[in-house]
């Protein structure tokens, strides 16, 4: 029979859509509402999975977030498998198949087991005190023995098919969760038309009111007065609802990060919508209506399946509509459970209600049940309980006030209620900073005092009565102090920690983290091996490090350090909640932040035309760059010797777009400049450009370029490409919080204009024809000098500058327009076989000629003399940035790493880039190192290979021989001078 | 060769936006665009220049005639906007009108895309990545201001009081603003 | 000390684990010791063991204001590697890295010492020659590292997407087989039982407030939470609060203390074989043996004492992660948290003499000090024993910051970690 | 992710904010003048301390403008932001 264990009536699922999900192969049908666990339980599936550590058969332990037990792997097609679903959190839907973890070969049959039988062997920290003998065996034998074992389910291996997005938002109130008191919240803070936002983990708001079938507000039904509230806070345009919304994370300044599950409850992706939602709300206010958690008991062999919390059990009955068991027993300290147990005799279940407190203690819980025909046994304590992958019955034994516990018996059922009272969810306010209070009355920790713009409200600081919470959340959302007429809620219990037993405390297992197998005893271990910070206790014993995160066991274990110090509780501790409150996908906080939209590919102008003439690329920060543009049959050797000799022998057309680009302006441009830049700015002309190095106030190379004099009052300053945004932070650093009384005003013009480099001795051949308002002789416009024109009709800064050593320009042009113009002077070119050339022909002209790379050359650690530029510091100056770190003690050694030549006595061998310098390759390691290869190339024009090297003292060492590093070895190279290829520099006159 | 003007190669192809629509996200064409700096007290002394406005409240647009538009940015920052043919006039004009003044006006006509988002999801789509709150309280017709979407710097305006929102960002970043936009928004195209 | 065994654990079984002792003892302060260590976390507690254990100290105490290993120790992502590229880091690394080696055997605690390999990935040329730099500086050190080709790193870590076409490609990876992960906590209660077993006093709860001065300016004492203690020598090793120690006694440090984040995922069975870094897209990943994805985040940009940070910054780090490995994306958060890193300019650290006599200070091991932690603690316990630098940590002077003499990992190579 | 009011700009997340250390920290006028301890403090050594702490911010992503901040290092909060150039605000009850 379907459904077997589904209820003919009741309950809030939509009996007219069924619905069939697969378990382990299994055909299992459902109805639209249930919850994984509801439909395995409906179905008569009580065991769903296998412990971390023991391989225990477990079942479904609760109805929420809070559940340890009953992680399934879940699959909802390619791409769309994971593991460690908690079955009381996903909904059920059609064609999904869910399956347990974590025991092979079968859930039934779990060979791991035998952990369970060698569990005396295998107490909290044994694997820290063994497993290292012989010492190598750690790694290869133990260690991945226990890896195997551990984990829960498998992870994924194919890329997530689902699509996630983010949201930012801001509100007045933002109110974490929809029970009674996060209504009444909504209500009151909405009520004036301020932005409010509700989110509740759960499918359907209401918290207990979805499953409080009897209680009343202000006299009407509670369910109607939920719907009522709902239907009001969603016909105001103010409020927001987020149902299926978990608010996970309390960070700074009321900035909170909640999870919204869009897609995972329908049968069928759409692919327009993604699967889950980031919300990251900044509230003015925050309301938590977290509500509690229910607390197991602690007995032996409490973990069977069947084995459940009471409220669990009464929100099956109510909720879904279907009976965990024919036969329950609740167990309990408190009075919540006395509902559940009437609830599940309603229901037509064979029900007996045992409670650890004396009658007398009790209230009119006894009374009521026995009036519905209940058996109630007060004063009675759980021993243990019977059944192997199934609970079959529970094992009670009268117990006094002094604990002496009396003969047992067995009170067979199919089903257990537990309930050892109530813990409020302070998680959230925990995260937030707020101290927690302890609160002996209900033995639990409460928000004190708030450490941002946060009230917690109703169960979450231990008001567990429905009128109080709704006049508690009323207040919390700013409503003016009013009373709210409720059914009275039994609530009250007595805190207890591992139950009085009549057997050997020392041996039972008496479950405390059901997820991570600890148990009362490990806690006991931890203590009496001098581990009492409950901080310590945990990472020992690993309760509450499961990934239900403690929910149901912290309080557990530290009631029982508390008991075995006989200490109070707050004196123990508590532990510090961290983000996320439940598990959260990686997904949903990377949002769309995958592929494509990952970082931005940052393309210059250029691109396209690259890439339709067989341009390989290279990633340079954030850009996509031109590397070399092999024709077919070419390797990239192949490509840039081809391109080198274009450039020196005819011309070569390179982007060079992507170089930063800062227009300075003001009457101080060049007072501002000369301050920054290591070298001489105020009597640089109008019309010319000069080379420039600047360091950070540490003295240390920072960046380099050429800037150009537009005007007196204007530079064209250009920045290598990754350091175009930090200099102009840099600068601007300096300027407004150094001197604001300078008259000058930066602007990034990185993107407005494109660079065309047009180099090699026919430069001037290809660019003429096109360029207007320009003289472009030699004698007019020489080397370093820039002149404004326009070309191809439109307006350019043309610089005559060299980063190849050969006559060149670099062309820019408003960025719109650098497509055509670069075409046009690829038309023009043809008869001169232009070329074009990407970046590492470009490293290979510069080396060529001994120009640095601010980043290969230099690192961080590299002054100006180090690179051979000391020259260029103008000692005229009284300061500048970083002068005068260049005077400390360190700067001026004659052993610092210095610029050199280096060539390979095997002139075809082209050095790796990165290779260490030794002056004797026989020396015992560690060896002395002498530096480094910074550049390395096979150069055409050289007929050889060339390398740039920083080595200790190197100026002092020109033409020694040194050895450098090779895969498998050394080289001889010799040092020279850093200059490969027309020394005196002449060509660039051409 | 030299007299044709060379054709101008805009990084997205523009289209026209659909305010109607549930979402609209669409490049908008090339226009003349200036960063325009200036120290706060000029600014305040004289209140506008060459027609456009200055002296507003930072983080505030104003129209000026010939779908002209001045945005402040920063206490000495504006950025100037019209349509792409007014480019040389601009320059003209505020060069004109700020003479003798400490100033600087930089053409970044083309370092600069913008992007129309438009449609009653407007605010979702650009919160997707943007962290800003885009309520009307907070963010008023007129509002202007630098800010991020997602890991691209951008600007965001709200012209006017139709529910177009313009993102401008650098001509490079316009592909992923772009792709973002179209990524967050999947969700409402059609609806 | 009771020897720990699988002998003494079958015992203990036999007798439902009631004979076990507490691993260390819960003292009083007494009024005055020998040396005092201000921290207990594992650089301090390695500090106490071998300056009882190598150099006779026994008279000495550690003074931890929460619980040990509650820091830096218990916050971290326990990456293990000494691939540094300049001699003074690599050679104080690698001592670690030795004495890693034997730890348990050394301490009779399994701190699960996991060489399982550390991969460094490169993704563009800028890191190739850095990486390659390391890979020959290294080997002239005498420390293992390799180069590895995108095959290779692959063919060493499955999980590994090396596909040409994505944001980033590895280009290939250094790899250091010697490195691994360590069981964070065991390392802290290692070396605390094998103090306390030697004299030492760890005393939790116990927070130092003041450091008293005699006339000639040399340390005198401590004011703590437990009352005033006497002694001649301090050595401050309080990661994240270094500041506020050394300003007890008036000395101004080149530090800034930043949270550091880290986050595990929910456990899944053996997925990832090794500790991968790939610096240019800032992610750090390994996987424990209880099966939780370990990830390392980074700072956040501004200094802070409170051990938290923002979402953005594990947004950033999940970001690369998911990236590197799209199949982990349906994997989920688990626990998140932050720690408090002191971080010099130069991002190595301070091991020495301060300008106040007596008082000895470690300190500025920014995001990567669990790595050092025995070989920090050894050389440490040498400097506060004789009064004098031991040669490992000679260059790691404070004086460094003024002759301009830093040793720049960071500056060097961009690697933080 | 914090949020700080940008004198500007009013309150604003903190990723549109780069930070920038320890404020009150002026560039020495003629850093010549120092001897190799003294330009040592100015480049490296910070107060760093758990409490009140005036630091530098930078309006990034949004007006550009650098200010200063008082933040209490060991909650976060903020107390104070103020312009650039202007005096550590005196909040009364030391520091």
């Amino acid at each position: 029979m379907a459904q077997p264990c589904r209820l003919p009536a009741g309950g809030r699922i939509d009996r007219a859509k069924p619905l069939r999900l697969r378990f382990n192969g299994r055909d299992i049908e459902a109805y639209a509402g249930d919850s994984v666990a509801a439909a395995l339980l409906a179905n008569g599936v009580r065991l769903v999975g296998r412990s971390f550590k023991y391989h225990r058969p477990r079942g479904i332990l609760s109805h929420g977030s809070d559940e340890p037990n009953a992680l399934l792997q879940v699959d909802r097609g390619p791409g769309r498998i994971d593991p460690n679903n908690r079955a009381t959190v996903v909904e059920a839907a059609d064609g999904i198949a869910v399956s347990s973890q974590n025991h092979w070969p079968s859930l039934e049959h779990d060979l791991g087991a035998v952990n369970d039988l060698l569990s005396p062997v295998l107490p909290a920290g044994f694997y820290y005190k063994t497993f290292m003998w012989p010492q190598s065996f750690w790694q290869r034998v133990y260690e991945p023995k226990i890896r195997a074992a551990a984990g829960l389910g498998v992870a994924p291996h194919e890329a997530d098919a689902d699509r996630y997005v983010h949201r930012h938002a801001h509100c007045a109130v933002l109110v974490v969760g929809g029970g009674p008191a996060g209504l009444a919240a909504a209500l009151a803070a909405s009520d004036d038309g301020a932005r409010v936002i509700l989110a509740d983990e759960q499918p359907e708001f209401g918290g207990t009111l979805l499953h409080d079938l009897h209680a009343t507000i202000d006299g009407a039904p509670a369910g109607d007065w939920r719907a009522q509230a709902l239907a009001t806070l969603a016909a105001r345009a103010n409020v927001t609802l987020l149902p299926r919304t978990t608010a996970f994370g309390y960070y700074n300044h009321n900035h909170i990060a909640l999870v919204e599950r869009v897609g995972d409850h329908r049968a069928r992706q759409d692919d327009r919508r993604p699967r889950e939602r980031l919300w990251q709300v900044r509230a003015r206010q925050v309301v938590l209506a977290t509500g509690a958690h229910e607390r197991p008991l602690v007995f032996a062999d409490n973990d069977r399946p069947g084995i459940m919390l009471a409220e669990s059990v009464r929100v099956f009955i109510n909720r879904y509509a279907v009976a965990p068991g024919r036969r329950i027993v609740f167990a309990t300290s408190g009075a919540s459970a006395y509902a559940a147990a009437a609830d599940a005799k309603a229901a037509g279940l064979d029900v007996t209600l045992v409670d650890i407190r004396a009658e007398a203690e009790c209230g009119p819980g006894p009374a009521m049940l026995r009036a519905r025909g209940i058996d109630v046994l007060p004063a009675h304590t759980i021993v243990g309980s019977t059944g192997r992958k199934a609970v079959t019955g529970l094992i009670v034994a009268p117990v006094d006030a002094n604990g002496i516990v009396g003969p047992r018996r067995t009170l067979a059922c199919d089903g257990v209620g537990m309930s050892g009272g109530w813990t409020p969810a302070v998680h959230l306010f925990s995260q937030s900073r707020g101290k927690l209070r302890y609160d002996d009355a209900i033995d639990a920790f409460v928000p004190g005092t708030p450490a941002q713009a946060e009230r917690s409200a109703g169960a979450a600081r231990g008001i567990y009565d429905l009128a109080a919470c709704l006049a508690d959340g009323w207040a919390a959302g700013g409503g003016a102090a009013r009373d709210f007429a409720a059914t009275p809620s039994p609530t009250g219990f007595r805190p207890v920690r591992a139950l009085p037993t009549d057997a050997d405390a020392k041996r039972v297992k008496a479950f405390v983290d059901f997820q991570n197998d600890v148990t009362a005893k490990d806690i006991a271990l931890a203590v009496r091996e001098g581990f009492e910070s409950v901080e310590h206790v945990k990472r020992y014993t690993t309760t509450g490090m499961a990934t239900d995160q403690g929910k149901t066991s912290n309080m557990a274990a530290l009631g029982l350090v508390a008991e075995i110090l006989d200490r109070p509780v707050p004196q123990v501790g508590t532990t510090t909640f961290r983000p996320p409150y439940t598990p959260v996908t990686f997904g949903t906080i990377v949002g769309s932040a995958r592929g494509a939209l990952f970082d931005p590919i940052r393309v210059a102008p250029l691109h396209d035309w690259a890439a339709a003439h067989g341009a390989r690329f290279e990633n340079v920060g954030l850009w996509r760059r031109a590397w070399h543009f092999p024709r077919p049959g070419e390797d990239m050797h192949a490509a840039v010797r081809r391109e080198c000799r274009a450039v020196r022998e005819s011309v070569g057309i390179f982007d060079a777009s992507t170089l930063g680009k800062i227009e300075v302006v003001g009457r101080d441009a060049a007072e501002f400049l000369h301050r920054i830049y290591i070298n001489a700015w105020l009597k640089l002309e109008p019309g010319r450009c000069r080379y420039g190095v600047m360091l950070k106030e540490d003295g240390f190379i920072f960046d380099d370029g050429v800037v150009a004099r537009m005007a007196p009052d204007r530079f064209h300053v250009t920045t290598t490409t990754g350091g175009a945004a930090r200099v102009l932070a840099h600068m601007e650093d300096y300027l407004q919080t150094e001197w604001p009384d300078l008259e000058v005003f930066l602007t990034s013009v990185s993107e407005q204009w494109a660079v065309i480099a047009l180099q090699g001795p026919r430069a001037r051949d290809v660019l003429a024809p096109l360029v207007e308002g320009i003289d472009l002789a030699a004698a007019s416009f020489p080397h370093m000098a820039v002149r404004t024109g326009t070309i191809c009709g439109v307006p350019t800064r043309l610089f005559r500058v060299s980063f190849t050593g050969e006559l060149g320009y670099e062309i820019n042009v408003p960025a719109d327009y650098a497509r055509a113009v670069w075409e046009a002077l690829w038309a023009r070119g043809q008869e001169f076989g232009i070329t074009p050339y990407g970046t590492e022909a470009m490293h290979v002209l510069r080396a060529e000629r001994g120009f640095i790379i601010v980043g290969q050359e230099t690192d961080g650690t590299v002054t100006p003399d180090d690179v051979g530029l000391g020259g260029m510091i103008a000692r005229a100056k009284a300061d500048f940035v970083g002068k005068r770190s260049l005077a400390r003690p360190d700067m001026l050694k004659p052993d610092r790493k210095q610029l050199v030549g280096l060539l390979a006595d095997a002139p075809d061998l082209v050095l790796e880039e990165g290779a260490q310098i030794v002056a004797d390759p026989h020396q015992p390691i560690p060896m002395t190192m002498l530096g480094h290869v910074t550049s390395s190339y096979w150069s055409d024009a050289c007929g050889r290979a060339i390398a740039l090297a920083l080595v200790s003292g190197g100026r002092a060492r020109m033409g020694q021989t040194l050895h450098v590093t090779t895969p498998t070895g050394f080289a001889p190279a010799r040092v020279a001078a850093p200059v490969f290829f027309d020394p005196k520099g002449e060509r660039v006159h051409g | 060769m030299a007299e044709q003007a060379a054709r101008r190669t805009p990084i997205l192809a523009p289209s026209a936006a659909r305010p109607e629509a549930a979402i609209s996200i669409a490049p908008m064409v090339p226009a003349a665009r200036f960063a325009l700096r200036l120290p706060e007290a000029a600014a305040k002394a004289i209140g506008s220049a060459a027609g456009f406005r200055l002296d507003m409240a930072i983080n505030r647009s104003a129209a000026a005639r010939d779908g002209r538009l001045a945005a402040r940015l920063g206490p000495d920052e504006w950025l100037l906007h019209g349509p792409e043919t007014a480019s040389e006039a601009i320059a003209r004009d505020v060069e004109a009108a700020l003479a003798g003044r400490h100033f600087a006006l930089v053409d970044i006509g083309h370092r600069n895309v913008a992007i129309a988002v438009a449609g009653a999801h407007a605010r979702a789509v650009i919160n997707g990545g943007c962290p800003l709150d885009l309520d009307d309280d907070a963010f008023p017709p007129g509002s202007a201001t630098r800010t991020l979407l997602g890991k691209a710097e951008i600007v965001l305006l709200r012209p006017d009081e139709a529910p177009v929102f313009r993102i401008e960002c650098w001509r490079s970043f316009a592909p992923y603003v772009l792709g973002l936009l179209e990524e967050v928004g999947r969700e409402f195209a059609g609806a | 000390m009771r020897h720990f065994s699988l002998r003494t654990l079958l015992t203990e079984a036999a007798n439902a684990h009631q004979g076990w002792a507490r691993q260390w003892r819960a003292p009083e302060p007494k009024p005055a010791y020998d040396a005092i260590i201000v921290g207990g976390g594992g650089h301090g507690l390695a500090t106490a063991y071998y300056m009882a254990q190598e150099h006779g100290m026994r008279n000495i105490a550690v003074l931890e204001k929460g619980w040990i290993g509650g820091g830096n120790t218990g916050r971290n992502t326990t990456i293990i590697r000494s691939n540094y590229l300049y001699d003074e880091s690599a050679a104080i690394y690698d001592h670690a890295v030795k004495l890693w080696e034997g730890l348990s055997q050394a301490l009779n605690y399994n701190v699960m010492y996991s060489a399982r390999g550390v991969l460094m990935l490169a993704h563009n040329q800028h890191d190739v020659q850095s990486f390659k730099r390391h890979v020959y500086a290294n080997r002239l050190n005498g420390v293992d590292n390799e180069w590895l080709t995108p095959e290779q790193a692959k063919a060493f870590c499955p999980p590994l997407n090396i596909s040409p076409d994505i944001r980033y490609p590895v280009l290939g990876g250094a790899l250091q087989r010697r490195g691994g992960v360590a069981r964070h906590d065991a390392v802290a209660w290692g070396y605390a039982r094998g103090a306390d077993a030697l004299g030492v006093d760890i005393i939790q709860n116990c927070e130092v407030t003041g450091i008293v001065r005699g006339s000639d300016g040399a340390v005198t004492g401590v004011e703590t939470t437990k009352g005033p203690i006497r002694t001649p020598r301090i050595g401050v090793v309080a990661a994240g609060h270094t500041s506020v120690i050394m300003a007890m006694a008036g000395v101004r440090m080149p530090l800034e203390s930043f949270p550091l984040q880290a986050l595990v995922s929910e456990p899944v069975k053996p997925v990832f074989p090794c500790v991968l870094m790939s610096n240019a897209v800032h992610a750090y990943i390994s996987q424990s043996d209880k099966g939780e994805l370990v990830i390392g985040a980074g700072t956040d940009q501004y200094v802070s004492y409170s051990q938290q940070g923002g979402l953005h910054i594990t947004t950033h780090t999940l970001d690369a992660i998911c990236e590197l490995f799209p199949q982990f994306s349906r994997l989920r958060l688990l626990r998140n948290w932050g720690g408090i890193v002191d971080v010099t300019p130069d991002r190595s650290p301070i091991i020495g003499r301060t300008p106040v006599p007596g008082l000895f200070v470690n300190c500025g091991w920014g995001t990567g000090g669990f790595k050092a932690t025995p070989g920090s603690g050894h050389v440490f316990a040498w400097t506060v024993a004789k009064g004098e630098p031991h040669p490992i940590n000679a260059p790691f002077t404070l004086d460094r910051f003024r002759t301009g003499r830093l040793i720049d990992e960071a500056a060097a190579a961009a690697v933080a970690h | 992710m914090l949020l700080v009011t940008c004198p500007h700009c009013g309150a604003r997340p903190e990723i549109e904010f780069r930070y920038g250390g320890e404020a009150h920290i002026a560039r020495p006028a003629d850093p010549s003048a120092l001897d190799d301890r003294q330009w040592a403090e100015f480049l490296y050594f910070r107060s760093n301390p758990k409490g009140v702490y005036a630091e530098r911010w930078n309006h990034a992503h949004g007006c550009g403008r650098w200010f200063n901040a008082l933040r209490d290092t060991a909650s976060d909060a903020f107390l104070a932001t103020y312009p650039a150039g202007q005096q550590r605000p005196d909040l009364g009850g030391g520091r």
